[in-house]
């Protein structure tokens, strides 16, 4: 059976949706709100039957696609010079991230129920944005992956920029200039290595760079190295780079930072394992000790600052950076607990920061407040959102049986093998995100009530879905790893092949 | 039977399941449900007991985790710790379970106790049948979140709120001493198996400082959980869940959890003479600072928690002394006594609404059944002969005699008299005298919780004759039985130790009697002589204050001033980059005048740097 | 390098040339800037000279020295301007000029790094000869085409600036 | 065969043309901005009649060229003087820092 149509249906399968909604009237909430929740689901069902592919024992290969694309031909008119290929391709790794997208994506769609103001802008921005992400998460060209890059930046500028809060806009412009700049930088490593191996698929350049008569010189190869690292640091984001990142997820509306949070900060990740770690795999090793300590300035800066942030958007945003901080220490780690424990970390932090940010979306709704001092109590009002809420921050300290912790527990696996007192250092934060998390949570949930919440409604219908579904994930990621782990293993293999170890 | 040990701890997660998704509809009814699963525990519980008795350990897993070629795996042992320990949670468990029915009674949230009481349970009996280190640490977590919900089942009490977070965050610090000393013995043993460990160990495969540096990091995570000094400070704290949740977790079974992880991984302590020097020392003093906090608290349910915390470092110090059986045969009887003194706290203050002892009194008459009950646990803790603490902490002091701290051995001893003088003084002023406070319709509790306590108070008086110098030592030999390194099942000392701890129990009643009974000697003829040293106990040794003051104004401190390099070093450079750009832009806009001479000059400016460049250089840039 | 007679000569023509353009930028009233531009002129016609280049110095002397110069005093003389220069230049002009004269300064620094390397060979020549009716011959035969073109162009701006300069204010020839 | 080298004429014309050029771009009375950009034209057609007799090849083209620079420069004076006369009747200013319409 021939699944190579697979994957470019499902990339672009919401463009379904924007051609429909492109055709509705502008006032209708219920029925626009439908049709782009409805545009979601193919695919979703497409990335599940691919993970059911894979359970199935068949290939992932099968889905790989190949066509030519653009070609620049030299003057004798015979063989192109360079050409680029419409590739797409999914290996285990890929296909964790584009399930964990299209599920994110499907949740987001209904957490989009609070939107207030032009439905249609809006679900069709959020439907290119989708098809950006599944295509970042499925391309295997530089140039594709770039391109699908940059259509995920766009919508997210317009989206955060028209449907935010108060300082919407000084939001999404330091959103695009930081990710501007990042894509800049990414883009011209991306030439110098189109222009230096005549390839961009990722493959190939995997074994051309492996090549020790490759055409880059090992300088040449750390220089790209830390660009490709500066590119993904903007996005994951890693410690200097990271101010962009607060605003947006204070100034975003929910469901947006869902997406954000949950999927768009992890294409940095994504990129530093499969290009900076897949392609520069001996460069990536020098650089090992300096990734492992921003790593753990990530992860105790932002648990520090968590700590004392007053409203809980901020304390999540900060919690991001901290938990993005373990992503690094377990790349830094270079063997197969860290990196697997890496992958892991991107997957739960993008179902319990999605979670964690449809309930602030869900309490902002009915409170008009995020700030932890106004919403204390609030566990008397909403008991199932506010126990829900303290699943989520359980999940997110690392709680054994949730996902966050065999994340966290491989990254410090991984790095106490390699760098024990480095990694000693940033087991202080474990303890600061306890901290912090209980503080905020408790703060917001426990405690007297500072006004009535009596006349608040519960978590209701639909609402229950996201909730539901994403604690499930956390849950079942934290009780039975495998699901997550056994895809990856090939990954890894290739990886560690790279590694030579 | 033991094949099916694994379905024990998944009972109350069941109760857990149920209760959460249909308990709003059962209400109180949920009890039910609780109970009757917890039973099904304690009933599979008592069949592994007595199995265990005739068979060999039984342990079986599978593989939970893959990492390339690490397997990590999952799965469930029972040996004689753990069938012991299996059988005193699920007891304990299932009684507390009867009694809630009648103690939360009329309680808003019923059926929400009940579920994190069968969370609890079922993260307690899941960790003392986990056969390595990881899956312990996955429990051992568990274990303190259900610990933190019951903290704060009051949560709308600021209190309770305080005291959960703070039983969470300190467990948490010992976790993550926990934590690294897994992962470190991991690296140097390629697993995290009980038994590969201990084999690895034994055949020197790992250094004697990493032997020790790990067992350290492991105590820590013990002193965490177990409430030993310097970590102890959330268990009084902890008081604030309700009664009965303090009898279950706070008293008998999750703080007993730290004493139990280093009774599981002994041979590994054994391994290293500083660690258990270690271990003896912080619970010998954990027993006798907190045994002396005890005298002066006036909190009913404090002074429980306090003489918990002195209690847990008497095991630690026979552990210490390499007392295996000595330890976990205190454990096992502090288990029955002080759940039964814990219980019948919360008998007298459903009766009298107060747990300031300076309120009660004259409670004897009136309360016919919780009386006599926490009489038997007061003897019991305080090692009156006869009854099970006697023989317990009998077996502790010589254990720590014959292990060689003489200095360890009296310190206990002390401890022993304070802990009898500060028991007694708690019961005089409850029981005896005349009421102090208002008490108008002070009732017996139902059934329902009289129950529960005669059970403990039976094991109280009898638990202790399963091993005795007198009638044989039947736990002993059968924990130690195929296991050579965790010591002798019995360990033969000096008469005189039996009689010295007699005649310091039976003193510090003695003393309390004079004081709190008779009144012979005035009430404040201590604190009158030792005015400040009674205000430094009252305050606990001020180690909260201190807390408060280095760790939490520290981590504050720092945030603030991360907080200002995020606000003003890294948002700073994006400013002046973003300044210096808009400054260009308005430098550039600044030329666009209109006047032909501005334009020229700028222009030739710009020719006349390049011409020098090339000039300089020959033409090329390299 | 040998002192002769033209190197003296050169030698004085160019530092009259230099001194007039100094002067040019240094005197205060207009009117004495463009008198001392007359000796620049009348200098480079002698350059001219000294480079076998009689017809060119002969033009050079009636159109610069000549035409060019008048037709300037004419134009300052109907304009009024003011003649103190430089004296409300504000901060920003003379930043400005201080920028200015740097470029200038490693602008005439770069060249000359390129004048002195560049090594410019002398072969014989016999432009001195019938240099007036060589130039003739060259632009009557090989360049008549823009010889011609120049003629228009003249012509054009003869009218253009007839036409700019023109009164065309009625109002102004009523009064 | 001259005593005189190529360079020196060309680096006097190099000094001409720089002070041409600053009196261009620095004096405020455009009639000494027009007359400073005779003297670039000047300090350029002294290159262009040294080239004619230096050089690898000789020849009158340098000269000829020099005329016609100079017809040009002339037209450009003319045209250039009458633009300034309009504008002065318009703005009664010969100041260039207020020649400025252009940028609106």
């Amino acid at each position: 059976m021939n699944l190579s149509w697979v994957l470019t249906t499902l990339v672009f399968s919401p463009l379904l949706g924007i051609v429909v909604l492109a055709f509705m009237p502008k006032t209708q909430e219920k029925a626009i709100k439908f049709v782009g929740f409805l545009a979601t689901l193919p695919a979703l069902a497409l990335a599940l039957a691919a993970y059911a592919h894979y359970l199935a024992g068949k290939k992932l290969s099968d889905f790989t696609i190949g066509h030519e694309w653009i070609q620049f031909r030299g003057m004798s008119g015979d063989a192109p010079i360079f050409s680029v290929y419409y590739e797409l391709g999914l290996s285990g790794f890929q296909l964790l991230l584009v399930v964990l997208t299209a599920v994110v994506a499907t949740l987001a769609a209904i957490a989009a129920r609070y939107v207030k103001k032009e439905w249609k802008g809006y679900f069709m921005l959020f439907l290119l944005l989708e098809v950006g992400m599944l295509g970042v998460f499925t391309a295997e060209n530089l140039i594709l992956f770039f391109i699908f890059f940059e259509i995920t930046l766009i919508p997210t500028f317009f989206l955060i920029g028209k449907w935010g809060y108060f300082e919407k806009e000084k939001a999404a412009y330091s959103f695009l200039i930081y990710n501007g700049l990042g894509s800049a930088v990414l883009l011209i490593v991306i030439m110098i290595l189109f222009a230096k191996t005549g390839t961009t698929n990722i493959d190939l350049l995997t074994k051309i760079m492996a090549d020790p008569s490759a055409p880059l010189s090992g300088d040449l190869k750390l220089g790209l190295l830390i660009s490709l690292l500066i590119a993904f640091g903007v996005k994951l984001p890693i410690f200097p780079l990271h101010s962009w990142m607060l605003k947006v997820h204070v100034q975003a509306p929910p469901s947006v930072v869902m997406i954000h949070s949950g999927i768009l900060l992890k294409i940095g990740a994504y990129g530093l394992i499969r290009f900076g770690m897949g392609i520069f795999p001996a460069q990536f090793e020098t650089l090992a000790t300096l990734i492992a300590i921003l790593g753990v300035i990530n992860l105790l800066y932002g648990a520090f600052l968590a700590f004392i942030q007053s409203d809980f958007k901020m304390v999540l945003a900060y919690s991001s950076i901290s938990h993005m901080g373990i992503v690094l220490i377990g790349l830094a780690a270079m063997n197969e607990a860290g990196i697997q424990g890496a992958i892991f970390q991107v997957v739960s932090h993008g179902l319990i920061s999605a979670l964690l940010f449809f309930l602030v979306g869900v309490l902002y709704e009915r409170t008009d407040t995020s700030l932890i001092e106004n919403l204390g109590g609030i566990a008397k009002g909403m008991p199932i959102a506010a126990g829900f809420l303290l699943a989520g921050a359980m999940a997110s300290l690392g709680l054994p049986g949730m996902s966050g912790f065999v994340s966290e527990f491989m990254a410090f696996l991984g790095l106490f093998k390699e760098l024990p007192w480095l990694a000693a250092v940033g087991t202080i934060g474990i303890i600061m995100t306890a901290a912090y998390l209980l503080r905020a949570v408790l703060g917001m949930t426990f405690g007297k009530a500072h006004r009535e919440f009596i006349g608040f409604v519960d978590l209701k219908g639909v609402e229950f879905v996201p909730v539901v579904v994403l604690t499930a994930l956390i849950v079942l990621i934290g009780v039975y790893p495998s699901v997550l782990s056994s895809p990856l293993q090939a990954t890894l293999e290739t990886i560690m092949l790279g590694l030579g170890g | 039977m033991m094949e099916n040990a694994w379905l024990i701890p998944l009972f109350p997660l069941l109760s857990f399941l149920i209760l959460l998704l249909i308990g709003k509809r059962l209400r109180e009814a949920s009890a039910y449900v609780g109970i009757l699963l917890t039973l099904a525990s304690l009933v599979f519980s008592i069949l592994v007991l007595f199995e265990r008795f005739t068979e060999p350990t039984y342990i079986t897993k599978f593989d939970w985790l893959t990492i390339g070629d690490l397997h990590l795996t999952a799965g469930f042992e029972v040996n004689q710790l753990n069938a012991l320990m299996l059988f005193i949670v699920s007891l304990v468990s299932f009684l507390v379970h009867t009694y809630s029915k009648g103690y939360m009674h009329g309680d808003e949230r019923f059926p929400v106790f009940y579920a994190y009481l069968g969370l609890f349970t079922f993260a307690m009996l899941g960790l003392v049948i986990s056969p390595n280190l990881l899956q312990t640490y996955i429990f051992w977590e568990l274990v303190g979140v259900g610990s933190f919900l019951l903290i704060g089942f009051y949560f709308y009490k600021e209190e309770a709120k305080a005291a959960a977070k703070k039983a969470f965050i300190m467990t948490r610090i010992g976790d993550v001493g926990l934590f690294i000393g897994m992962i470190l013995i991991f690296w140097q043993t390629k697993s995290f198996e009980y038994s590969e460990i201990f084999r690895a160990v034994e055949a020197g495969a790992v250094s004697q400082t990493m032997i020790t540096l790990t067992a350290i990091l492991i105590f820590i995570g013990a002193v965490g959980k177990s409430g030993q000094f310097p970590l102890h400070t959330w268990l009084p704290d902890a008081m604030e869940g309700p009664t009965p949740v303090s009898a279950l977790i706070h008293a008998a079974t999750m703080v007993a959890a730290g004493v139990y992880l280093v009774a599981a991984l002994f041979p590994l302590f054994q391994a290293s003479q500083t660690a258990l020097l270690t271990v003896a020392t912080i619970g010998a003093f954990t027993a006798i600072f907190a045994a002396s906090i005890g005298l002066v608290q006036t909190d009913i349910k404090r002074v429980l928690a306090y003489s918990t915390v002195s209690q847990l470092g008497y095991m630690m110090l026979a552990l210490g002394s390499a007392g295996y059986v000595a330890g976990v045969f205190h454990l096992m009887t502090h288990a029955f006594f002080k759940a039964l003194l814990f219980l019948a706290a919360g008998s007298v203050i459903h009766a009298v609404h107060t747990q300031n002892i300076e309120e009660m009194g004259g409670l004897w008459k009136k309360l016919k059944f919780t009386g006599p009950l926490f009489l038997i646990g007061t003897l019991a803790i305080s090692g009156v002969p006869g009854l099970s603490g006697f023989f317990s902490k009998d077996e502790i002091l010589v254990a720590a005699w014959e292990g060689g701290h003489p200095v360890l051995f009296l310190l206990a001893l002390i401890a022993a008299f304070f802990t009898a003088f500060y028991m007694f003084r708690l019961f005089f002023l409850v029981f005896t005298g005349e009421a102090r406070g208002e008490q108008k319709h002070v009732h017996e509790s139902p059934s329902l919780m009289t129950l529960p306590m005669l059970v403990l108070g039976v094991l109280a008086i009898i638990g202790g004759y399963v091993n005795t110098p007198w009638f044989g030592s039947f736990l002993g030999d059968w924990l130690v039985d195929g296991n050579e390194a965790l010591g002798h099942g019995h360990i033969e000392g000096p008469a005189w130790i039996m009689i010295a701890a007699t005649v310091v129990s039976l003193l510090g009643i003695y003393l309390a009697w004079l004081i709190y009974g008779k009144r012979s000697v005035a009430r404040d003829w201590l604190s009158g002589a030792g005015g400040t040293l009674h205000t430094i106990l009252l305050n606990k040794y001020y180690v909260d204050e201190f807390y408060q003051l280095i760790v939490v104004n520290f981590v504050k401190g720092f945030s603030y001033f991360l907080r200002f390099i995020d606000v003003f070093l890294v948002e700073g450079i994006v400013k002046g980059v973003a300044g210096f750009v808009q400054g260009l832009g308005i430098t550039g806009s600044k030329m666009q005048n209109g006047q032909v001479q501005t334009y020229g000059a700028v222009a030739f400016i710009g020719l006349a740097v390049l011409a020098v460049i090339f000039a300089l250089t020959g033409g090329y840039l390299k | 390098m040998t002192l002769t007679g033209e190197f003296f000569a050169f030698m004085a023509l160019a530092l009259v040339a230099i001194i007039g353009g100094v002067l040019l930028l240094n005197l205060n009233k207009v009117v004495h800037m463009v008198v001392a531009l007359i000796f620049t002129f009348v200098a480079i016609a002698g350059i001219y000279i000294l480079l076998n280049a009689e017809f060119v110095a002969a033009v050079q002397v009636l159109i610069y020295s000549g035409a060019i110069t008048i037709i300037m005093l004419f134009g300052i003389m109907l304009t009024k301007p003011y003649d103190d220069e430089g004296e409300s230049a504000s901060n920003g002009s003379k930043w400005r000029r201080i920028l200015l004269f740097l470029g200038v300064v490693g602008f005439a620094f770069a060249v000359y790094v390129g004048i002195y390397n560049f090594p410019i060979d002398q072969v014989p020549s016999n432009l001195h000869e019938n240099n007036t009716l060589e130039v003739g011959k060259a632009l009557y035969s090989k360049y008549i085409i823009p010889f011609e073109f120049v003629s228009v162009l003249l012509l054009a701006s003869l009218i253009g600036a007839i036409i700019l300069a023109k009164r065309e204010d009625k109002e102004g020839d009523s009064k | 065969m001259s005593s005189v080298p190529a360079s020196a004429f060309l680096a006097l014309a190099l000094i001409l043309f720089c002070i041409g050029l600053y009196g261009a771009l620095t004096k405020r009375n455009t009639v000494i901005v027009l007359i400073s950009i005779e003297l670039m034209l000047n300090a350029v057609n002294i290159n262009l009649v040294t080239f004619s007799k230096y050089g690898m090849a000789p020849s009158i083209t340098g000269q000829v060229f020099a005329l016609f620079a100079m017809a040009v420069a002339a037209a450009e004076a003319a045209v250039g003087l009458a633009i300034l006369m309009s504008l002065y009747r318009n703005k009664k200013t010969v100041n260039i820092d207020e020649m400025d319409q252009m940028k609106h």
